[in-house]
């Protein structure tokens, strides 16, 4: 046991409250804050697992630094189609409205699958 | 690419790529389209001749491209195939004919041909499919083609009628497919030949092989109407009256029973589906069938359904033949795949005629049609007397060698059956005939069309009068050779090998 | 002993601040709290002798997505913009 | 009720995951891995052109990687501005900031910019790089944005769509000349390694700047709205 | 000169999407059919080459795996290779003409296009678990983007979620890439695959397959994790809907295949097969019958993508400890069945966005006598419905074909009622358009031919798909190469 692992384990931690949060809150931002909470929990688990027995690792740094960005990514683009969506809408949720537009979603109501 | 690989190719390709082109002619071009039709059909009925004369002489037409690993598309023509095929050339010409006439004016003309021809060329492969596969890939490409004739009208009936008709026909495809597979999967991929495959078969096949027999005859007794999977048939009678002469004499119907005689004689083998106990049981259905359907015969006021259901009855005929163990039934049963197209066709045209002219639908309103359309009336006499099988016409042959072949092999039951349906079959013709002829004419017609002099449009009054010719000929020369009976003998010879 | 202690509390605190960021009432508190979580993370990756992660965490993770968060919350919890040609919009999309 | 239902599944299966994932990581930290990657790392270092080992990786080793990561930083920059008002990113809220955060501007902006130049300096052989100093000047770049300047150059037009793709394009171009070189792509001839990597690193960083500074501000008040397809109008 | 096809490859996407970036639609419109023809001449190199000289892996950078990311050019890997250039290049020709220049956002329809390109690129090549990973989320945020550009409120929502399913899908991807890490210290598959069949490492729990594939079923969009796609498949651009359809699903089962069948015996389990076929077979039924239901004709092919996405993953079943033939025949089949789907379902979208622009609307009533215009589109349209059919001589029924062999020599003969209930059920709502279209009673005069290329590409498309089953053979020898030389598929 190291601390690499315990950090690991607080990854796992991590992942798991960020995917209750992710599928129980309606809210988008609210979504996008457990997207960042479990790509975080990832993170530590891949340095931390990989630090466990050969020390530091640089692969997984790397590795970690470009998932880090790509996060960033996705999420600036998140929050640009929110900001629209309710721009457009005055939505916050992906509740769909009442005189649904789209069969799709209006017969299978709850709008995030696990 | 010698003329023994070219000639079945051309033989399919003439209505495939007639089909093509008269998708791609504007409406309003109908001289053309008629012309690209008429050409084509004679075209193929040329080819088909060429092939009969060289399969006379012994030549082989064969052509074979691998599709899958292990899994090969084969067009082949031999003496049956021909049967088939020369059928359904002679009457495509005709009923293309007839359709030109029928449908004067009315609109989608260039929808209608088109897979009018596709139809075609798909009941052509069909004929010369030279395995199962290749027989499916067909029978399936038939059921597409036919369903935009069903329902043509586009009226609600014609709409409802055309979904039941997928819904039947597809289902079965499907049974027929998972038959095919497991075929397959057992024994490899098995092209149609003479005496079929399993003649010596070990006995853990056994079970097997019952169990897709069993599935191969649902999947094809679906287009062939055996009861009870005829269910889509008396309604498909919506469609306009040479798409039922289609479904009914050439295309569809036919399809299912040539399915079936392939499947008993070059897959598994008369002998062998004997050996297996499963001809008795085909023998029960299709004798079921034929009573069953008489007798919902004579209970229907609406002349084309009252034809209907005399189909279901008159194809169980070819399958009942072929349970006929002898030659001399099994040929019996096999030319009435001839016979019965070119009567029931006659049937058709008639009624057609007497529905376009007089506007006639209903039994009740034909008293004294025969004085106002004697041509017409005539045809349709000799047909209905034909399907009762009075000689010297072509139903008689018919039963007179399927009665003759089961004595022979001693199934007396046969010709109980056959008598009772030949009285069935004369309670509910002879009263429309007495009807024609004899009955004076009571209401006016219910709406009238005139052409001149005719009686009918010159396209309508043709067709009919023809293929009545060829009934009488095929009941008085059956003797002759390229007859349908000495052709029908000819197969038995070469290719059931009892 | 007393780095393990260190880093149970971390780690601790790392779980806690996930927990509030998610279900803290206000929203906008939601973010103030995922930024407080995102420089927890970086003193992790310290730890985990990751500087250059350390860094890249503070400057974006903590810093900008955290900026970029705060501005969208303002503008969500405040009432809709403009109600009125927003839901127009959406009439001439009909 | 079906909620209620939904609900406890959700915990369930959470709880499930943290228990079977916290078990798996036990049994894999366990025992060692069969491949040492560092080891291998270590061994080709030097010829990597950089003494900092992650910096070799991210840009050298895996630089395919990176490339694909920039790519996918531009695509979010793309929408984000495709979502934008035409005209201008103005977004007239920001006018309107309080003067706390204009204070801070004026003294942070400039210690940024030299935070940002000393991170991308110091990538070579210690930690830092691209990806710190681009996110310190995007953010750099965010609070004179709240701090209400305009920043014209932001504006979606040739000089941003530039902007956006130049630390791209350079990689990309460096890529392909590699290729002319003969070698595999992205292999810099061991000689040019060093520079070439501090030249990607240093458009990198701008790039990586204007892409988040882009979506940061575009602001999506877009009036032109079309209709759903088919729905005629 | 392989180097060369490589370098046009992985690169030419890239350069195109800067280069109509900094371009207008217009003119980005002429460089991208430039761009196309490349890319078909390129892909179609690489192609000969691989079936020449067989299959190789291509070090990047120069560093050999595990230390740098390597390649994998095997056979199935050009054949999908080559059916993205078809199948992309009809989209991209096809959107081209079809969107409408003056809205000023579709300037960028043309990066994003070929961002998305690049990425589906990357995935067919991939060989390096976390490239794959860069690579889905290259295709992922370039098809959200695609979704939302110029989007009301709608196209928004459909945009939104496909973005939280996809990025929460490929978090539960990299979570497991991150413990394959930690076992193996290795990112390579083929190197993870090599250590497996050594067998110096006994044990390997098996939650990890479990994450990816349920991260990559996620964005596969199996059964119950499917409510995503049709909204945003749905309401994108026709030409959009096409590529989302064809390509971007099958990127992420592509991964999840090559995954299972390189490391599922060691990682997989029965059950685990077992249970994805059983969702697949879920997917294969609900998907028809909702597709059945839909009322818009997009909704009606969008959901009909749910259900044929459900055939690939009989793959997993029977796959997992079967012998090496049934194998070989579920893998020609499924990969027959991503081929034929792509190309009907382009097809199908291609022509239902004409059919939406000639009646002007996106309802199926909508069609109501349309067959007598003879619009060459409702043909098209039919003819890829004979492929989702499974009907011959289309390639969706040689697939079906094979799966049928599979799943009988196997002895799993349950999945034979998935197979035949699923081609009928298809049939059910392909012939409820067809019907539609069929019905006379209506005084529509007023139809608007489209643009006589815009109706010649989904003709193509299906024909393609439709003559599939023909060359069937053929297609699946030049896989076969991969099947000796890149080991596993």
């Amino acid at each position: 046991m190291t601390p690499s692992l315990l950090y690991a384990f607080a990854g796992v931690g991590l992942c798991t409250i960020g995917l209750y949060g992710f599928v129980r809150l309606a809210h988008l931002l609210r979504k996008l804050l457990a997207f960042n909470l479990i790509g975080s929990g990832v993170f530590l688990v891949m340095v931390g697992l990989a630090q466990h027995h050969n020390g530091p690792d640089p692969v997984p740094q790397a590795l970690v630094l470009t998932g880090i960005v790509v996060a960033i990514a996705a999420t600036a683009l998140a929050v640009v189609l929110i900001r629209r969506y309710f721009h457009l809408s005055g939505q916050t949720t992906l509740a769909e409205p009442a005189r649904g537009n789209d069969e799709g979603a209006s017969q299978s109501g709850e709008d995030r699958q696990r | 690419m010698t003329t023994g690989v070219l000639l079945p190719v051309l033989a399919l390709m003439t209505s495939l790529l007639a089909s093509v082109v008269i998708f791609a002619l504007p409406e309003r071009m109908h001289g053309v389209r008629v012309l690209i039709n008429l050409g084509a059909a004679g075209l193929k009925l040329v080819l088909v001749g060429v092939m009969i004369w060289g399969i006379a002489q012994g030549r082989e037409y064969e052509v074979a491209f691998e599709m899958l690993p292990g899994l090969r598309f084969v067009l082949r023509a031999d003496a049956l195939s021909m049967l088939f095929a020369g059928l359904s050339g002679v009457l495509w010409l005709l009923t293309t004919i007839y359709a030109v006439g029928y449908l004067e004016d009315s609109p989608n003309r260039s929808r209608f041909f088109g897979f009018f021809s596709l139809c075609v060329a798909s009941t052509t492969g069909v004929a010369l499919a030279g395995n199962l596969f290749t027989f499916f890939l067909f029978y399936e490409m038939l059921t597409l083609s036919t369903y935009p004739l069903v329902v043509h009208r586009g009226t609600e009936k014609a709409l409802k009628a055309g979904r039941n008709y997928i819904i039947y026909t597809l289902t079965g495809g499907a049974v027929l497919l998972l038959a095919i597979a497991w075929l397959h999967g057992l024994v490899g991929d098995l092209p149609f030949q003479a005496g079929g495959h399993f003649a010596d078969v070990e006995e853990a096949l056994h079970g097997p092989l019952t169990i897709i027999f069993v599935l191969l005859i649902a999947g094809l007794g679906v287009k062939a109407a055996l009861v009870p999977l005829h269910g889509w048939l008396p309604q498909a009678m919506v469609a306009p009256a040479p798409v039922s002469a289609l479904l009914h004499a050439v295309a569809v119907v036919k399809a299912g029973a040539f399915g079936i005689v392939r499947v008993v004689f070059e897959v598994y083998g008369v002998s062998a589906a004997h050996a297996l106990g499963l001809l008795s049981g085909l023998a029960v259905v299709a004798a079921f069938t034929i009573i069953y359907g008489s007798v919902r015969a004579l209970y229907q006021v609406d002349l084309k359904k009252r034809l209907a259901f005399s189909t279901i009855s008159q194809v169980s005929y070819i399958v009942l033949g072929l349970c006929l163990l002898g030659p001399v039934g099994v040929a019996g049963g096999l030319v009435h795949l001839v016979h019965q197209g070119i009567m029931k066709i006659t049937l058709f045209f008639c009624a057609g005629n007497y529905a376009e002219t007089l506007g006639i639908h209903r039994i009740d309103e034909l008293d004294g049609a025969g004085r106002r359309m004697p041509a017409t009336s005539v045809a349709f006499t000799l047909g209905a007397f034909g399907m009762i099988g009075a000689p010297p016409l072509a139903g008689f042959i018919t039963k007179w060698k399927m009665g003759s072949g089961a004595l022979t092999v001693g199934m007396d039951w046969v010709v109980v059956v056959l008598v009772v349906s030949s009285l069935l079959n004369a309670a509910y013709f002879l009263p429309v005939v007495h009807r024609l002829w004899f009955a004076e004419q009571r209401t006016p017609w219910p709406q009238e069309r005139r052409w001149g002099r005719l009686e009918t449009s010159a396209w309508l009054i043709w067709p009919p009068m023809v293929t009545t010719v060829f009934l009488v000929l095929a009941g008085l020369l059956a003797a002759m050779p390229f007859s349908p009976l000495n052709w029908a003998g000819l197969i038995v010879m070469r290719e059931v090998a009892l | 002993m007393i780095e393990w202690v260190l880093d149970g509390l971390l780690v601790l605190a790392l779980l806690v601040t996930a927990v509030a960021a998610l279900w803290s009432r206000d929203l906008f508190r939601a973010v103030v709290v995922f930024i407080a979580f995102g420089l927890l993370m970086a003193l992790a990756w310290v730890r985990l002798q990751a500087p250059d992660i350390a860094l890249a965490e503070a400057a974006i993770g903590a810093g900008l997505t955290g900026v970029l968060l705060l501005d969208a919350a303002r503008h969500l919890t405040g009432k809709h913009p403009d109600e009125s040609d927003g839901g127009s919009d959406r009439e001439a999309g009909r | 009720m079906m909620s209620g239902f939904k609900n406890l599944l959700t915990t369930v299966f959470c709880l499930m995951l943290a228990v079977v994932l916290g078990f798996a990581v036990w049994s894999i930290g366990a025992e060692p891995s069969p491949v040492n990657l560092p080891g291998h790392l270590s061994e080709n270092l030097e010829k990597s052109g950089v003494e900092h080992p992650v910096t070799a990786v991210l840009l050298n080793f895996r630089s395919y990687d990176t490339l694909l990561e920039i790519g996918v930083l531009v695509i979010a920059g793309i929408a984000g501005i495709s979502m934008a008002r035409t005209s201008s990113l103005e977004d007239p809220e920001l006018r309107t900031s309080d003067s706390l955060l204009y204070a801070l501007q004026r003294w942070f902006v400039p210690l940024m910019l030299l935070l940002a130049g000393y991170l991308l300096w110091a990538g070579a052989d210690r930690p830092g790089g691209a990806f710190q100093a681009g996110a310190v000047m995007a953010s750099t770049g965010v609070l004179m944005r709240m701090g209400g300047i305009p920043m014209d150059f932001l504006r979606p037009g040739t000089m941003l769509r530039l902007g956006l793709t130049l630390g791209f394009s350079v990689f990309l171009l460096v890529a392909l000349a590699s290729v002319w070189g003969g070698e595999a792509f992205l292999a810099y001839p061991p000689a040019l390694a060093k520079s070439l990597i501090v030249v990607i690193e240093g458009v990198l960083t701008f790039s990586i700047a204007m892409v988040l500074l882009a979506l940061f501000v575009s602001a999506p008040i877009n009036r032109g709205v079309e209709p759903e397809e088919g729905e005629r109008g | 000169m392989i180097l060369w096809v490589m370098a046009g490859l992985l690169f030419t996407p890239l350069a195109w999407a800067v280069l109509t970036l900094l371009t207008g639609f217009r003119h980005g419109r002429w460089i991208s059919w430039l761009g196309i023809v490349l890319q078909a001449l390129v892909s179609v190199g690489l192609w000969a080459f691989v079936t020449r000289d067989g299959g190789f892996y291509y070090p990047l950078g120069g560093w050999q795996s595990p230390l740098g990311i390597e390649l994998r050019v095997d056979g199935l890997a050009v054949t999908f290779v080559l059916l993205t250039a078809v199948v992309a290049g009809a989209c991209g020709w096809h959107a081209s003409l079809y969107l409408d220049p003056e809205k000023s956002w579709h300037r960028y329809f043309w990066p994003l296009f070929w961002f998305l390109w690049a990425g589906l690129n990357v995935v067919w090549l991939g060989d390096d678990l976390f490239n794959l990973y860069v690579g889905l989320e290259l295709i992922s945020l370039s098809a959200v983007g695609l979704v939302a550009l110029g989007g009301q409120a709608g196209a928004l929502r459909a945009a939104l979620r496909y973005l939280l399913a996809a990025l929460l899908g490929s978090l539960f991807y990299l979570l497991g890439v991150a413990l394959l890490y930690g076992q193996f210290g290795s990112l390579s598959l083929s190197g993870i695959a090599g250590l497996l069949e050594s067998g110096d490492v006994e044990s390997v729990p098996v939650v990890i397959m479990v994450l990816m594939l349920f991260g990559l079923a996620m964005k596969t969009a199996l059964f119950p994790l499917h409510k995503w796609l049709p909204p945003a498949h749905g309401i994108a651009k026709s030409p959009v809907s096409a590529l989302l359809s064809a390509l971007v699903v099958k990127a992420s089962f592509y991964i999840a295949a090559r995954v299972w069948l390189e490391t599922g015996h060691h990682m997989g389990g029965y059950a685990l097969g077992q249970l994805l076929g059983a969702l697949g077979g879920a997917a294969v039924i609900w998907g028809s019958w909702l597709a059945f239901r839909q009322e818009k004709l997009k909704q009606v092919v969008a959901y009909s993508s749910v259900a044929q996405i459900g055939y690939l993953f009989l793959l997993f079943p029977l796959t997992w400890n079967v012998s090496e033939t049934i194998s070989v025949q579920a893998q020609q089949g499924m990969t027959l069945q991503v081929i034929s789907h792509a190309l009907a379902k382009s097809a199908m979208f291609l022509a239902a966005g004409n059919l939406i622009l000639s009646v002007g609307s996106n309802r199926v009533d909508a069609l109501a006598g349309v067959s007598r215009f003879l619009p060459f589109s409702l043909f098209s349209f039919g003819l890829a419905g004979v492929s989702l059919m499974g009907l011959p001589p289309s390639g969706g029924f040689a697939a079906k074909w094979l799966l049928l062999q599979a799943s009988l020599a196997s002895g799993q003969w349950w999945w034979l009622a998935v197979l035949l209930f699923g081609g009928l059920l298809s049939a059910a709502y392909v012939f409820r358009v067809y019907r539609a279209s069929f019905v006379e009673k209506t005084d529509v005069d007023e139809f608007y031919h489209p643009h006589r290329s815009l109706e010649v590409i989904p003709m193509i498309l299906a024909l393609l798909s439709l003559g599939l089953g023909l060359v069937a053979e053929p297609v699946l020898s030049v896989m076969a190469i991969s099947f000796s030389e890149g080991g596993g598929l």
